[in-house]
């Protein structure tokens, strides 16, 4: 891998310079507690102490809401909106955050492309940036809390700047591009960065193998605890929307009040909702809020073959943009059935 | 690179009433390139448009040997079906597809064949019924099972009762039965109570199933019973589908330790998939 | 394949702000609503027309007199498709939250003791009188709503309807969730979908104006449960989730169960 | 009484609410304004509420006046507790309620009123033969809907007016946008006025008239506290129950206001009339030359006031939205959690009275006081008075003279649902 430096004193410079790649997109504080992430005009504006955005970056990818295709009702023609993407840049991505992204491409491109993800993906460049986790962070044990691939470039922060692993011809590019922001990395540079991780790998929640828990979890599925937790679910599907990999999309068709045209929009959904697994005629897959609720854990802790990872990375947003309050990294841990302290021993 | 949720237009050449809520439509592609190659596996799918109306997820329920048709078998049963349900000769719908794994026919070959459906699913099966029909060399004793509440729901009824008597000399046997009509004149009972009375010899058998959920665990006993090999025994799955190309998560089912979309794993399964997966049926 | 003829279609008034009325006379499209739609009969926007029969009907607003029953069971009897618009028809609306008192006992305290010409009663939803086919919420409901009921029906299918939260819309927006970060009684987890988060987009916590979500799935207790963690008292919640979710049968009794256990603790004034 | 002939339309149509009017013809004229829409006992459902919550119910008494319904309680809960909320905040709040005038009278002046004045029974009809003029209305009704959207969250029950201030404001962006929107409309508020000055009004409906407005804060406004009577008496707000006194009637489930126990008039009208020196530009002017369409003792002057006035209001918001600088501030939140307040604004149709005792954060009493309950009996004795005019001028055709009453009632804007939802007095 290539690494260069870059310096603390360049680092405004750099961002500002990564605008002429694209349009720049970094975290900003949008309120008291919260933060997301918006076009950047000030390049001062972005927050680099953030731990997660309340919307992830699943949605410069497959937004919120699209259009699919503009439909002409009466002749049966479906025209398809595939807008011409230009390049943008996400800067400030966690590692977490980019196994997301990599899960999202597996179910997007690797068989039946969908076309309106794959325009933006190509047009999409990444900027990992390092982080500290908070008590929800459980990347450590999904084994996402450091990544290999799935970014152009990756910055580490450093007492005075940051170490950026090259990850991409693009990212390549940049570096290349731009010999005056970087310098060599440094003997002092390695061990700031080696501080750095070891700082970082203490500071989980918890410790310990996290394999099994698709099995455990399907072994206690039955369990009483489970009841008590469905109970305190809102069903307001603040969890699925907030999760990096949840990428359940429900379609419809809007006419026009004339008759003749009409719209085929997708829009997220949740399998936190009624008429999720609902079908025709009135059958309901998932009948129940606990139905429901436990489908979430089902399939967050199912084994995700392409990556050999869990569809859930561990980002902890779940958890901590739930009104209610449920802690689903604690499910998992009552399921594993050991107590927190003596994971954090172990 | 092509969009795949684009449609082809297709143009409905005949209607057929089979039941009172259930049709059959001939469909026709307009393109006769894609007419020409487009072909599919018994028990896939497509993905029916109606414009400014919505897509729906249909089983193909003829035999892919008769190239550049296809007919659908449709049930009355919301928006988008009770739309397509007014579908006259000549109209335009969208069609994208075929979707899903389909049955293994090819397996199935130098076999017998018992198809149980119940209600609505005779339609996948009438696809491999058909299939196997148009290669008939290929296979040894059929037996269709079709059921339904009334006689009047009965799928295909009058297709199957007009072969019947030619069907016992090709060794092809049809039960139709029903379950609450006091009126019908022939088989009563439940799918599953008739297995005995199949012309299968269950250890070279193929077994495809196909109705309500409810009813699978039932008739897996039956088979079991009667001494079919649980390895053969496939059924096929609905669930609630968006895009029918694994991206929209609706269908997904399963358990943590084996998680399945019903659309590009499925819709059909075997056996040991389904008694090892809680949440499958 | 769709039918050439104009769609007939009746909008009724019982008793209400008029504002679903309102909304239906002010939406961008009116024109084309009045070209491709016969109107037999509207009240509030025209003095021709009397209730005859329609292929779609709207009515607005809670029975609150003899009178609207009497009308609402001509309108019934003469449209194919009923369609209750807004939370005063759905749910009986603001003043439903009376729902359960004495009639006479609150009019005798505001008119004083007085014989009317009229029967009045406490307002009530629509579909305690009469069938009632579809439901457009909203208090007011959306714009586009109110042209995609009107574009479905008129291509001769029917409406989706929706069963997810207001919080979905939020989401989908990335507002600030309000109940995490400010604490404040949003009801948006437990109110059905469709002003697109209009109130959390404004910093403003939800109060359910377009009522509790249907099936059965408006989780009045679970999100009491919350509430009462934030130090909400039962009878802060109760006041807040009945303004629009007095209807709901469950509502007092599933508020009841979370705070069974503190007793007359939270039970001050 | 022998009644010879009888008028009697059970649903009035193109008015806000559910009423009707009864006139029998004997030797002597009686008329009855039937409030047949069913009571909803707003004081009953804002009592023990929280103060928010309560603010947030009072708008659904009327969607025509949602944003008076709810700018007026805030402003008497604002004064119970204490509350000075910030200059920028009033300026919004009055940029909002103008927006609401605006709106409101376009609605009411095109939806309602045009139609009769050109013989159509529906502003739809009548589109087809005048679709300019239906087009102004529109205009004008979108910029109104506009302002509203973008300051109160929403055209009907406007959520992010809030107790003391705003949940979100606006910027800089959306002031010029209103600021453009302004500019577009202003032609098609002058040629309302244009239309209107050309109208004659019938003269059996001519009698002297009190008038009740508010004496503004600044300018032809909408806030203030004194309200001022064309007898030259004048009083504050807080002692409005000695003053306007409300009675009940068999026949409808509004209350009927008297002042000095007789009719009188609130609205577009009186306000013109009591306030007209107050006003600046373009209205200014077109009510100068425009003078003789002015008549205090015509209830048909009323629909000229209303244009009038978004000549005026359409003014005030360009420049106000012109002129303002967009500052981040937070709303002002109260330290007292009890006390007593009073307001009173001038709503499209007239004086509209909040009446609020607060008591540890708790709405413990509320009452309010609609334009429409005010003006009724006037209503009434105008409806009379046409019907009566007509007959004895020899006009036996009972169907006219009905058309007649219908257009004297709806010179009003009458606001039913506004009327029966008054509250305990
Ligand atoms: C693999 C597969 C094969 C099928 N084959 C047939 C067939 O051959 N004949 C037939 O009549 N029906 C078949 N169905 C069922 C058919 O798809 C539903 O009846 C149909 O989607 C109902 O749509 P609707 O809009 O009329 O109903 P609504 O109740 O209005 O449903 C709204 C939407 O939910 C989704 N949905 C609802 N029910 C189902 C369902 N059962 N399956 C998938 N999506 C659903 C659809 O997207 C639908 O548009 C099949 C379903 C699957 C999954
Ligand atoms: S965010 Fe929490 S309350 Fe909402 S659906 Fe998810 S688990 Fe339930
Ligand atoms: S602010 Fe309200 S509507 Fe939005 S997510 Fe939070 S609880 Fe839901
Ligand atoms: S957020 Fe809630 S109160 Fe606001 S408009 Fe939507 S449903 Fe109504």
């Amino acid at each position: 891998m290539r690494y260069v430096k870059l310096t603390e004193e360049k680092l405004y410079d750099f961002l500002e310079k990564l605008k002429e790649y694209g349009k720049l997109y970094a975290p900003v504080k949008i309120s008291d507690k919260f933060y997301d992430r918006k076009e950047i005009e000030n390049v001062e504006d972005i927050a680099f102490e953030y731990v997660r955005t309340i919307m992830p970056a699943k949605k410069f990818f497959v937004p919120p809401k699209e259009k699919m295709f503009d439909i002409d009702i009466e002749n049966g023609e479906y025209k398809e909106n595939v807008e011409n993407v230009e390049p943008f840049v996400l800067f400030g991505m966690h590692a977490c955050e980019i196994v997301a992204l990599r899960i999202l491409d597996a179910i997007y491109m690797d068989e039946f492309a969908d076309i309106y993800y794959a325009s933006r993906r190509k047009a999409g460049i990444i900027i990992g940036l390092s982080c500290l986790p908070d008590e929800h962070c459980f990347c450590n044990l999904r084994r996402t809390d450091f990544v290999d691939i799935g970014f152009d470039l990756f910055l580490h922060e450093l007492p005075d700047g940051y170490l950026i692993r090259v990850g991409s011809p693009k990212g390549h590019k940049i570096v290349d591009e731009n010999p005056s922001l970087f310098t060599q990395v440094t003997q002092k540079d390695i061990d700031a960065f080696r501080e750095f991780e070891e700082k970082r790998q203490k500071m989980f929640r918890c410790y310990g193998s996290f394999d099994n828990i698709r099995y455990l979890l399907e072994l206690t599925m039955n369990d009483e605890f489970w009841d008590e937790e469905a109970d305190k679910c809102l069903g307001c599907g603040n969890c699925t929307m907030t999760c990096p990999t949840c990428r359940c999309y429900d379609v419809q068709d809007i006419p026009s009040i004339d008759g003749k045209e009409a719209i085929r929009i997708r829009f997220w959904d949740s399998c936190q909702f009624r008429s999720h697994g609902l079908v025709a005629g009135g059958h309901n897959f998932r009948p129940t809020k606990k139905d429901r609720f436990l489908n979430r854990y089902v399939c967050k802790n199912s084994y995700f073959y392409p990556l050999g990872t869990s569809y859930c990375v561990g980002c902890g947003n779940c958890t901590y943009f739930c009104p209610a309050g449920i802690d689903f990294l604690g499910n998992l841990l009552k399921v594993r059935s050991v107590g927190e302290a003596e994971v954090k021993n172990g | 690179m092509d969009n795949v949720y684009a449609l082809y237009k297709c143009r409905v050449l005949r209607t057929y009433e089979l039941t009172d809520d259930v049709r059959l439509f001939l469909f026709r592609f307009e393109n006769p390139e894609i007419a020409e190659s487009w072909t599919f596996v018994p028990g896939q799918f497509v993905q029916l448009s109606i414009a400014g109306m919505g897509e729906v997820p249909i089983s193909i329920c003829s035999s892919p040997m008769r190239r550049g048709f296809f007919e659908l078998c449709i049930k009355k049963a919301g928006r988008v079906t009770s739309k397509i349900f007014e579908l006259k000769p000549g109209d335009i719908v969208g069609v994208r597809g075929p979707y899903g794994n389909g049955f293994p026919v090819d397996k199935f070959e130098g076999n017998d064949l018992l198809l149980i459906a119940a209600g609505i699913g005779m339609a996948p099966l009438r696809s491999v019924f058909t299939y196997a029909l148009d290669n008939r060399w290929k296979f040894g004793n059929i037996t269709v099972i079709n059921s339904a509440r009334f006689g009047k729901k009965l799928l295909f009824k009058k297709e199957l009762e007009a072969m019947r008597d030619v069907a016992e000399a090709e060794n092809i046997r049809i039960i139709q039965t029903v379950t609450r009509d006091p009126d019908w004149p022939g088989w009563v009972g439940r799918a599953q109570e008739h297995i005995r009375h199949a012309n299968t010899k269950p250890e070279k058998s193929y077994v495809c199933v196909c109705g309500p959920p409810q009813i699978y665990t039932d008739v897996f006993n039956k088979l079991i019973e009667h001494g079919y090999d649980p390895r053969k025994i496939y059924v096929t799955l609905e669930r609630r589908m968006k895009c029918g190309v694994g991206k929209c998560g609706h269908c997904i089912a399963g358990s943590s330790t084996f998680l399945k979309y019903i659309c590009i794993d499925g819709p059909v399964f075997g056996y040991y998939d389904i008694i090892s997966t809680p949440g499958l049926i | 394949m769709r039918d050439k003829m104009k769609l007939k279609i009746g909008v009724h008034g019982l008793t209400s702000c008029y504002g679903c009325q309102l909304k239906m006379a002010s939406i961008k499209e009116l024109l084309e609503v009045v070209e491709r739609f016969d109107i037999e009969y509207w009240y509030m926007a025209s003095s021709k027309g009397e209730i005859k029969h329609v292929d779609v009907a709207f009515v607005e607003g809670s029975v609150s007199t003899a009178e609207d029953e009497k009308e609402l069971k001509k309108i019934r009897e003469n449209a194919d498709i009923l369609v209750a618009i807004g939370s005063c028809a759905i749910h009986g609306g603001v003043q439903g939250m009376l729902i359960g008192e004495e009639y006479k006992e609150i009019f005798e305290e505001i008119y004083g003791k007085y014989e009317m010409d009229f029967e009045g009663r406490i307002g009530e939803p629509i579909k305690n009188y009469v069938d009632v086919d579809y439901f457009l919420p909203g208090c007011p409901p959306e714009e586009e709503e109110v042209v995609y009921y009107l574009a479905c029906f008129a291509l001769g299918s029917y409406p989706e309807e929706k069963d997810y939260p207001v919080c979905s819309e939020c989401r989908r927006n990335g507002y600030p969730c309000i109940l995490i970060e400010k604490g404040e009684m949003c009801l948006g987890p437990l109110t059905v979908a469709g002003c697109n988060a209009r109130c959390p987009s404004h910093n403003v916590a939800c109060i359910g104006c377009r009522g509790p979500l249907p099936y059965n799935i408006a989780w009045f207790d679970s999100l009491a449960k919350t509430f009462k963690e934030k130090g909400f008292s039962k009878e802060d919640v109760r006041k807040r989730m009945e303004i629009f979710g007095k209807q709901y049968e469950k509502m007092d009794e599933m508020i009841e169960k979370v705070f069974e256990d503190e007793g007359g603790e939270t039970d001050q004034e | 009484m022998k009644v010879e002939r009888q008028i009697r339309n059970d649903h009035l149509a193109r008015i806000e609410g559910k009423a009707g009017v009864v006139v029998e013809i004997g030797e002597e004229v009686k008329a009855k304004i039937t409030v047949t829409e069913g009571p909803r006992f707003f004081e009953m459902i804002t009592r023990n509420k929280h103060y928010e919550d309560a603010a947030a119910i009072c708008p659904r008494i009327c969607s025509f006046c949602s944003i008076p319904h709810k700018l007026t309680p805030l402003e008497a809960i604002e004064n119970a507790l204490e509350i000075e909320v910030t200059e920028q905040t009033k300026q919004l709040r009055n940029m909002l309620y103008f927006g609401n005038m605006v709106e409101s009278h376009a609605l009411h002046l095109y939806l309602f009123a045009i139609p009769d004045y050109l013989g159509f029974p529906d502003a739809f009809s009548m589109a087809k033969e005048y679709p300019d003029l239906m087009k102004n209305g529109m205009e004008l009704k979108n910029f109104g809907a506009m302002v509203q959207n973008i300051l109160g969250g929403r055209e009907i029950h406007p959520e992010n007016a809030v107790v003391g201030g705003f949940g979100k404001l606006p910027n800089q962006q959306d002031m010029e946008n209103i600021k453009k929107a302004a500019e577009k409309v202003k032609e098609a508020a002058i040629a309302t006025v244009d239309f209107f000055a050309e109208y004659e009004y019938p003269s059996y409906v001519n009698m002297p008239r009190n008038h009740l407005a508010i004496k503004p804060y600044e300018g032809y406004g909408v806030y203030g506290e004194e309200i001022v009577a064309s007898d030259g008496f004048s009083f504050h707000v807080s002692s409005y129950k000695e003053h306007i006194k409300e009675e009940v009637v068999p026949y409808s489930f509004a209350k009927m206001g008297k002042y000095k126990d007789s009719p009188f008039m609130v609205g577009a009208l009186s306000r013109l009339v009591l306030n007209k020196d107050l006003m600046d530009g373009t209205a200014k002017e077109l009510v100068t030359s425009y003078e003789k369409f002015l008549k205090a003792e015509n209830s048909f002057a009323n629909n000229f006031s209303q244009a009038i006035e978004i000549v005026y209001f359409t003014e005030k918001i360009m420049e106000m939205a012109e002129n303002i600088k967009i500052k981040e501030e937070k709303r002002v939140m109260p330290e007292k959690h009890d006390g007593k307040g009073y307001a009173v604004t001038e709503a499209p149709r007239g004086l509209l009275i909040y009446e609020v005792d607060i008591q540890n954060d708790i709405v413990k009493y509320m009452n309010v006081i609609t334009p429409t309950a005010m003006f009724l009996p006037m209503m009434e004795l105008d409806a009379k008075k046409m019907a009566e005019g007509m007959w004895n001028d020899g006009y036996k055709d009972i169907d006219l003279v009905g058309k007649k009453v219908e257009m004297v009632i709806r010179a009003y804007d009458p606001c039913i649902s506004c009327s029966v939802h008054v509250i305990k007095l």
